[in-house]
């Protein structure tokens, strides 16, 4: 009935390495090892931990390799390798690259790292000043390096990279500081730069050329990515590229999002802002566009499209399509055709006031008119809150069960649409909110979505919005951890807790699962709150002002008491 | 009566002597008179604001005075003249006249209206202070939020300006409510509801205006207030509060407000073209009705300042109907004053020469007020000098130019000299051709577009030669007032000394001394006619007044009468003179003006007040007025 | 008597006691150049008429009341005259009638204002103290802002949108229509349907803070092929620097405060603080109208913008002599 | 005899209000005169005697000044202030409305961090703005830690309610400050 799609899981080595944060090109996040069971995870316990010595938000996912795992620091984005083979796991190398410390002050979000990629004996990571970085995986020297963002503009590099058909492909951050958005895919062995697609602009910049055919009309037409936009609105357009892509080997294109138009103030942006806060299909050798979807045209709260799409077979209307699943910010799982970016369902999996509808036929949402934000009005009860009812962090799919499990937030928010000025490496906003838990009062779920019945089939109800990765493992367990620091392992069919461990701080990071030297299987995890949703800890924040933290603040106003900044590794393994 | 008689009755009345007296007196008159003094004090001071922004809007482009120093002062200016002297002054009159007219001793509730003075005296003094240390008003006296918010209008000044507001609509109201209760129930025998003079009947439908009309405008400055100290969010648009609920809250009280200060007027002129007409009124009936309907009519239009603000079309012209039926009652009086005066035997003395300028002013404000209930023409018209010239006309040409009338005519009643009939002339020729030169050309200056509120103009869009004309105009209206000043101060030295009587009224007010004793009359006078000092329709003086025996003399005692008829109904003691109104005052001020730098002012504020008020309210036995054996 | 007629000895009549005086008309309601402003001054022209005869026949009424002959022995002083009760009655008819006349003038010029279909949408936020006027058009990139001018095209309905952003201004051109406010919340809007071409000035006649006084709108009223024409121009990115001097005066103004406020299409200036600049030499006044668009004037104001209109929010930014005359080089040259 | 009392309360209530003149002054056309004082990050210094944390007579000019301290406020939001330190709770930058101060609470310390910008990402915003706005924007800070004339400080904005009226925030110490002074600010 519904597969991973064979092949886009050829790099996740059944050796039980983790070489990439999602594991493998489709983004399954899906472990084969199957040595932890619901029966024996009871028993899971520390193995060993590492202290990073850097107390900032920890979202990235610890990379495996053989008997070596790194791990990427967010900033000053230091490389730690870890050497799996000896007890305890002591530091093989590390790398702590020269840093500009200004780039603190146009990281939006906590000054994050997601990760780096492992390639061929290279670990390729980015720095949150807009440097690409490969090392030598053994040794830790530097092989190469490229600036590609310029932290005056308010560019830096937050995403983890990807490496296909030996391209490294990065994406730039600084969407809420009017940045134009672009992808970048550089010589994974010299670094050398091959192409770049912006995400706004003239179609000589996006890369759109002669083989470009999106599915709806309303994406067709020359030079979409200026026309869309009032007069130069395009050079500060955002459409920033900072989330997951995914790599469709047999079609050869890759997949990724486009974040949130710029400004937030959608007034000071009219027309649909082409091609921010959607998707591109695109052939990963030259970077020339395919299709194009974009799920928020002319975006109204900050909805980045740049979750993470989890390449799958569904069978629709009987018959077996290859597809793309993405659980998205604006509240709906949307299913798409891969090969021509058509929408084939889209449904909600939480509550969502913003937006009607998903009109199939145009592929377009329906806005709810009395949400629509104008300057100068409040605009209440938003739901999901401009932070997404999913935001970045990555969900798994597990081909046993066939559901999609989807770490998410449960917020909504009150939202202030004000004009703004540019300036060039300052936030470029005009928008303020108070965040706060949507209908329920639990403020985040961990929600099993079944995309062939478009339906949810468990969930668990969270306090505080979920903020980490989800890992699914062929050992029919599910993990994930809690802003209060709580590592999770959930029954992957009944979603019943089977077992948790406190660690010392909360996590926002991305659970991984790999096979040890030992031929144990391990399941590690980033532990330290930060991100966008932990500034009010990491950045000592003021809950008495309800907009602190882009809104956020309101909605976690007990955080600093129940976490404290942290940033360590926690490894577990079943008893010998 | 006899002079023991008189004796004990000025004994019981009088205040005590020296300062102690002057400050916890509770004569009528004694307040009156100091209300309406202060009143003028206040109306000199906005006159002289006046004169300078006349001085800068001279000539385009002057730099006398700077825009900020100019915002406030037309602000104060506009604030001053309809809070500190144009109501004020009005129900001044009334406090002395009314219990006079009525036949009566002292007014309902005299240490409330000792009270009201002070709270208004220091309101009045703390604005002007506030002025003269650069925290005067800034938002124009209409205060629109969100100019009058904390954003735009950062410091102190708005507040400073609010609390004014509160300070004057607590002394407004307190006199309100003496004189309605004064006016039901103090009336002397036979004096029925249909035989009132139509000053009472004026000030009767004025102060139940008062009471409706005020607490609006007290609730919008209370909002504004809270708003800018402790962050309530009634005028935040953004957060769903509403500038506009601003307008209609002011707007509710701010329409009513011109009728407080034109209805008076109207009883003044009634009297006065009464007397000077030496006739009846014509028409007693319809002019009452047309105070009553005037007074109901007033509530319903005051969006007709909100046409601009983008409100349904269809709505806006209900309320250009509403304002376009006001002229209505007026124009029934018009008609009635001038049936009056030819079928009368018309005396031109000043206090009727004044009422003609009336006539020739207020009916062409009033028409152009005609022209403002027009929506589509209000649009052009609004906010422009042409609605400057319009209101002054109106409130210049309807409320101050009766008033000195009723000075002029009341003034020997007050002062027992009569004011000089020369000089009385000349200020009338002198203020009716200054001001027809200050505000006829602002019509002419609104329809060139001429917005008003600006401390400044462009030289070549016609205007230049219209402000001067207005400038020099303003200058010749305060030489008129300088020459008043002289009239009065001359006659209170060495004028010649009044008649009880000094214009053959028809009134109860000229059955007593000039000026009348504390106790106002000796004896209760009862009433069989609307001109119980007229014996006919020609004015011939009565020979006579007949007069109610058995109200004591041994304290200060008053008849009570029946609200419609006026039948003797009961004997009531008048309290005794007493400090704790003017401590109480003081208490208050304290309260409002703490309460403008922390809210908790008002609380901890309220400790003081609460005390003196006890101590008023406090029953003590030596005070014979509660020995309580009527 | 012809409307026309009626107009201009209104005017006459008002202007006798005034004659001599030059009345420039730009920013007069009395020449009315659009259909709006048309439809008011007929009301305007009614209502002048009928209350100027009532108030000469009042005051007739009130002069012969106290001037007229009596005879020796009066017999009229009664307080019930049945005569004057029915002149009384007749009095209250003729107002009631006349008031009724007006409302219904007044109701049906009033729908004037709302009818009509719009060709040109066209924004207008009013700030303290100037005002942003932005051009709307479905093609996003058709749109584009300017400052302080409005123009429009003969005979073509524009419909304006009035936002606030900041506290209650008034919109009001005298010679196009009435005056509509912006209020912060809400969205008002008024039509404009200009017949005539020409230059009109307009005002913010809502008190608005320390510099309403000079807040004032340049408005030109162009045939078709003109506004299609400067509509083209507008939508250009401002001009490349022409020459040397010029040029330095960019890298000035990019690299200053300017830019902290100011916007200029086609360059990293993108701030909407303050007016958008791109052709700001191509506007005929300064800072809302309180200077005339010279050199002279830009370079004054430039030293010292609180000189001209105290209080307004531009910075007096320290220039060097030498620098400013390179930055007045670039200014001029945004046509 | 009354006047006399009349003039003596009037004289009273002048004097009460003296200090009005001062917080009031719309001053719009003044150019600060430059300080060549550069403040101090820390109060420690050797010799055992801390550093005097008393404001200058031009910062305190600016924080007593309502009108300054207002125009401060329009300055933080229409240079994108707001969009690192929110309302005062802070974001990508540190609050500023809590008593910990990385490099110093004092206006002339604020001032300095505005104008010369600041390690770890305070942009340095010499040039590009005018240093009386740096000074009115420094005077806004002040307010937004409860450190100015409370007949001075702006209450709730006409916007989105976000921290308490500033009237009504508790003044806090400016201690010249450390970026290691590390007191929580109030839950």
């Amino acid at each position: 009935m519904m597969a991973m799609l064979p092949g886009a899981s050829a790099a996740a080595q059944a050796d039980g390495d983790w070489p990439m944060p999602s594991l493998d090109y489709a983004n399954t996040r899906y472990s084969p090892l199957q040595e932890i069971t619901p029966a024996n995870v009871a028993n899971l316990r520390v193995e060993f931990t590492f202290s990073t010595g850097i107390d900032r938000g920890q979202e990235a996912a610890p990379i495996v390799v053989g008997d070596t795992m790194y791990v990427v620091t967010p900033y000053p984005n230091v490389v730690f390798a870890l050497d799996l083979a000896k007890p305890g796991a002591p530091l093989k190398w590390k790398y702590a690259p020269p840093s500009l410390p200004a780039a603190q002050g146009v990281a939006c979000c906590d000054v994050v790292n997601r990760g780096g990629v492992y390639w061929r004996g290279k670990l390729i990571f980015n720095t949150l000043d807009g440097r690409t970085l490969a090392l030598d995986a053994a040794t830790g020297k530097r092989l190469w390096e490229r600036k590609l963002a310029d932290i005056n503009l308010g560019e830096t590099l937050t995403m983890a990279p990807l490496v296909v058909k030996d391209k490294v492909l990065v994406g730039n951050s600084g969407g809420e500081f009017g940045v134009r958005g672009w992808l970048a895919a550089l010589d994974a062995q010299t670094g050398k730069p091959l192409w770049k697609a912006y995400s706004t602009g003239p179609d000589s910049d996006v890369l759109i050329g002669p083989g470009f055919r999106p599915h709806y009309a309303s994406d067709r037409g020359k030079d979409l990515g200026v026309r869309s936009w009032p007069n130069d609105a395009w050079r500060l357009g955002g459409g920033t590229v900072w989330g997951w892509i995914s790599y469709d080997p047999q079609l050869d294109l890759i997949f990724y999002g486009t974040g949130n138009p710029g400004p937030w103030n959608a007034e000071q942006r009219p027309g649909d802002n082409k091609w921010s806060a959607g998707m591109f299909a695109r052939d990963p050798d030259d970077g020339q566009a395919r299709w194009f979807y974009q799920f928020s045209p002319h975006d109204l709260f900050d909805y980045d499209a740049i979750n993470e799409s989890l390449l799958l077979e569904l069978r629709i209307a009987g018959k077996p399509r290859k597809v793309l699943v993405r659980p998205e910010r604006n509240g709906f799982v949307y299913v798409l055709d891969r090969a021509s970016g058509e929408v084939l369902a889209a449904d909600a999996f939480g509550p969502v006031t913003a937006i009607d509808r998903i009109d199939l036929r145009s592929g377009r949402p329906h806005y709810v008119a009395d949400r629509q934000p104008r300057n100068g009005k409040v605009v209440r009860q938003i739901c999901p809150a401009s932070t997404g009812m999913k935001d970045w962090n990555p969900s798994a799919f597990s081909p046993r069960t066939g559901l999609v499990y989807i770490p998410h937030n449960n917020l909504c928010m009150d939202w202030l649409a004000s004009e703004v000025n540019y300036i060039a490496g300052t936030p470029y906003l005009g928008a303020e909110s108070r965040m706060y838990a949507g209908p329920g009062g639990n403020r985040g779920a961990f929600t099993a979505w079944d995309p062939q019945a478009r339906r949810i089939a468990w969930q668990v109800k969270e306090d505080l919005p979920l903020r980490s990765g989800a890992l699914a493992t062929a050992g029919d367990l599910v993990f994930y951890g809690t802003m209060d620091g709580w590592f999770k392992a959930v029954d992957a069919r009944s979603g019943k807790t089977l077992w948790r461990f406190k660690t010392d701080s909360g996590i926002i990071g991305q659970p991984v699962s790999y096979r040890g030297p030992d031929g144990r299987q391990y399941v590690a995890v980033l532990s330290g709150i930060g991100g966008w949703a932990g500034a009010i800890v990491v950045n000592n924040l003021d809950p008495r002002d309800a907009t602190a933290g882009g809104g956020w603040v309101n909605a976690v106003s007990d955080l600093k008491q129940r976490s404290n900044a942290g940033g360590t590794l926690y490894v577990f393994a079943l008893p010998r | 009566m006899n002079a023991a008689q008189r004796e004990q009755l000025q004994r019981s009345w009088a205040d005590r002597p020296g300062l102690v007296g002057w400050l916890t007196t509770v004569d009528h008159k004694r307040v009156a008179r100091r209300y309406i003094v202060t009143a003028f004090v206040f109306f000199l001071m906005a006159g002289v604001l006046a004169l300078l922004m006349r001085a800068q809007l001279a000539y385009p482009n002057l730099r006398l005075i700077g825009p900020d120093r100019y915002n406030q002062m037309f602000s104060l200016h506009g604030s001053a003249m309809m809070f500190l002297f144009a109501v004020p002054i009005m129900e001044a009159v009334a406090v002395y006249l009314v219990p006079l007219m009525l036949g009566t001793r002292n007014i309902a509730f005299p240490r409330l209206n000792a009270f009201s003075y002070w709270v208004y005296l220091f309101g009045g003094i703390m604005i002007f202070a506030a002025f003269v240390l650069d925290v005067g008003p800034e938002a124009g006296w209409t205060g629109y939020v969100p100019l009058s918010s904390s954003d735009f209008s950062p410091g102190k000044r708005t507040d400073f300006w609010a609390q004014m507001i509160t300070f004057t609509e607590v002394a407004g109201l307190c006199v309100a409510v003496e004189l309605v209760a004064t006016i039901m129930t103090q009336r002397a025998p036979g004096m029925t509801l249909a035989r009132m003079p139509l000053f009472v009947w004026s000030m009767l439908v004025t102060s139940l205006m008062v009471i409706f009309a005020m607490p609006s405008v007290m609730l919008a400055s209370t909002f504004l207030i809270t708003d800018r100290l402790v962050g309530t969010q009634f005028y935040n648009a953004a957060e769903g509060g509403d500038p506009l609920l601003w307008q209609h809250l002011f707007w509710f009280f701010g329409h009513p407000e011109v009728y407080i200060i034109f209805m008076p007027a109207l009883g003044m002129i009634s009297s006065i073209v009464e007397t000077f007409a030496r006739r009846p009124i014509f028409g007693y009936t319809p002019m009452v009705l047309a105070l009553v309907a005037t007074g109901f009519l007033a509530f319903g239009l005051w969006v007709h300042h909100m046409f601009a603000a983008g409100l349904p079309p269809l709505g806006n012209s209900f309320y250009t109907a509403a304002s376009m039926l006001i002229a209505v009652p007026s124009g029934i009086q018009i008609f009635c004053w001038i049936a009056t005066l030819a079928t009368g035997r018309p005396r031109l003395a000043v206090p009727l020469l004044f009422v003609l300028g009336f006539f020739a002013l207020f009916v062409l404000g009033g028409l152009s007020g005609v022209m403002l209930a027009s929506v589509p023409l209000d649009l052009q018209v609004h906010d422009t000098y042409f609605v400057v010239a319009h209101f002054h006309y109106v409130l210049i040409g309807g409320a101050l130019f009766p008033l000195l009338g009723a000075v002029y005519f009341w003034f020997p009643k007050i002062a027992g000299r009569l004011l000089s009939e020369r000089l009385g002339r000349w200020q009338f020729w002198l203020l009716f051709a200054g001001f027809n030169l200050t505000f006829f050309p602002m019509h002419y200056l609104g329809l060139l577009g001429m917005p008003r509120r600006v401390y400044t103009y462009p030289h070549g869009l016609g205007w230049d030669a219209y402000n001067l004309m207005s400038s020099v105009g303003a200058y010749v209206i305060a030489l008129s007032f300088v020459l008043m000043l002289v009239n009065i101060v001359r006659t209170l030295r060495r004028g010649d000394a009044a008649p009880d009587d000094p214009w053959q009224a028809p009134d109860l007010s000229c059955a007593t001394a000039s000026p009348p004793p504390a106790y106002n009359f000796a004896a209760v006078p009862a009433v069989s006619s609307r001109h119980p000092l007229w014996a006919d329709a020609d004015a011939t003086p009565c020979a006579e007044l007949p007069v109610l025996a058995g109200v004591r003399s041994d304290r200060r005692e008053v008849l009570l009468t029946t609200p419609v008829d006026a039948a003797p109904a009961n004997r009531w003691a008048m309290p005794d003179p007493s400090p704790w109104p003017l401590w109480s005052a003081l208490a208050l001020t304290v309260v409002f003006v703490w309460s403008i730098f922390d809210q908790w002012g008002v609380v901890w504020g309220a400790i003081p007040v609460a005390v003196a008020m006890t101590a008023w309210f406090w029953p003590k036995r030596s005070e014979p007025s509660l020995g309580g054996d009527a | 008597m012809t409307a026309r007629a009626a107009r201009t000895l209104s005017l006459l009549l008002l202007a006798l006691p005034l004659a001599g005086c030059a009345v420039q008309g730009v920013q007069s309601s009395l020449q009315a150049a659009a259909d709006q402003s048309r439809a008011i001054d007929q009301v305007w022209t009614l209502m002048l008429w009928v209350c100027s005869a009532i108030y000469v026949a009042v005051i007739a009424a009130l002069a012969w009341a106290i001037w007229r002959r009596r005879r020796a022995v009066q017999r009229e002083g009664r307080t019930r005259d049945p005569l004057l009760a029915r002149a009384l009655a007749a009095w209250v008819v003729l107002v009631v009638g006349l008031l009724s006349w007006f409302v219904a003038a007044s109701f049906l010029a009033d729908r004037r204002l709302h009818a009509g279909h719009a060709d040109l949408e066209i924004r207008v936020t009013a700030k303290q103290w100037w005002w942003q006027v932005e051009y709307l058009s479905p093609q996003p990139d058709q749109q584009f802002s300017t400052a302080n001018e409005l123009r429009l095209p003969r005979d073509q309905t524009a419909r304006i949108e009035l936002l606030s952003g900041d506290v209650i201004h008034s919109f009001w051109v005298p010679a196009l229509s009435g005056k509509e406010d912006l209020i912060p919340g809400y969205s008002n809007a008024v039509l404009l349907t200009p017949r005539r071409a020409g230059r009109y000035r307009g005002q913010c006649a809502e008190f608005c803070g320390l510099q309403h006084a000079q807040m004032a709108l340049d408005v030109e009223v162009l045939d078709a092929a003109g506004f299609a024409a400067w509509r083209a121009r507008q939508l250009a990115p401002a001009p490349a620097p022409s020459d040397a001097h010029a040029l330095r005066g960019a890298q000035l103004f990019l690299g200053s405060a300017c830019a902290s406020c100011h916007a200029v299409r086609g360059t990293s200036a993108a701030s909407r603080l303050g007016p958008d600049l791109t052709h700001l030499a191509s506007r005929r006044a300064l800072a809302a109208g309180a200077l005339p668009m010279r050199r002279e004037a830009l370079r004054a104001w430039l030293a010292d913008p609180q000189h001209a209109k105290p209080g307004n929010q531009m910075p007096q930014v320290p220039l060097d002599p030498r620098d400013r005359e390179l930055l007045l080089d670039y200014l001029m040259g945004l046509r | 005899m009354c006047s006399r009392c009349l003039a003596s309360a009037l004289l009273t209530v002048l004097l009460a209000g003296a200090g009005g003149c001062e917080r009031e002054r719309r001053e719009y056309h003044s150019t600060p005169a430059g300080t060549d004082a550069r403040p101090a990050l820390t109060s420690f210094r050797p010799g055992g005697a801390p550093l005097d944390a008393a404001p200058s007579a031009l910062g305190r000019h600016y924080q007593d000044n309502a009108f300054h301290i207002g125009q401060g406020g329009r300055l933080f939001r229409s240079y994108n202030c707001n969009g690192c330190h929110g309302a005062g709770g802070g974001a990508i930058g540190p609050a500023l409305m809590d008593a910990q101060w990385r490099y110093g609470g004092s206006i002339e310390q604020i001032h300095a961090s505005i104008v010369d910008g600041r390690p770890n990402g305070m942009p340095a915003w010499r040039g590009k703005l005018t240093d009386e706005q740096a000074w009115q924007l420094a005077a806004y800070v002040s307010a937004l830690a409860g450190n100015v004339s409370k007949a001075a400080a702006p209450s709730r904005r006409d916007a989105l309610s976000a921290t308490p009226p500033l009237t009504q925030l508790p003044a806090q110490p400016t201690q010249p400050g450390d970026a290691s002074a590390q007191q929580p600010p109030p839950q």
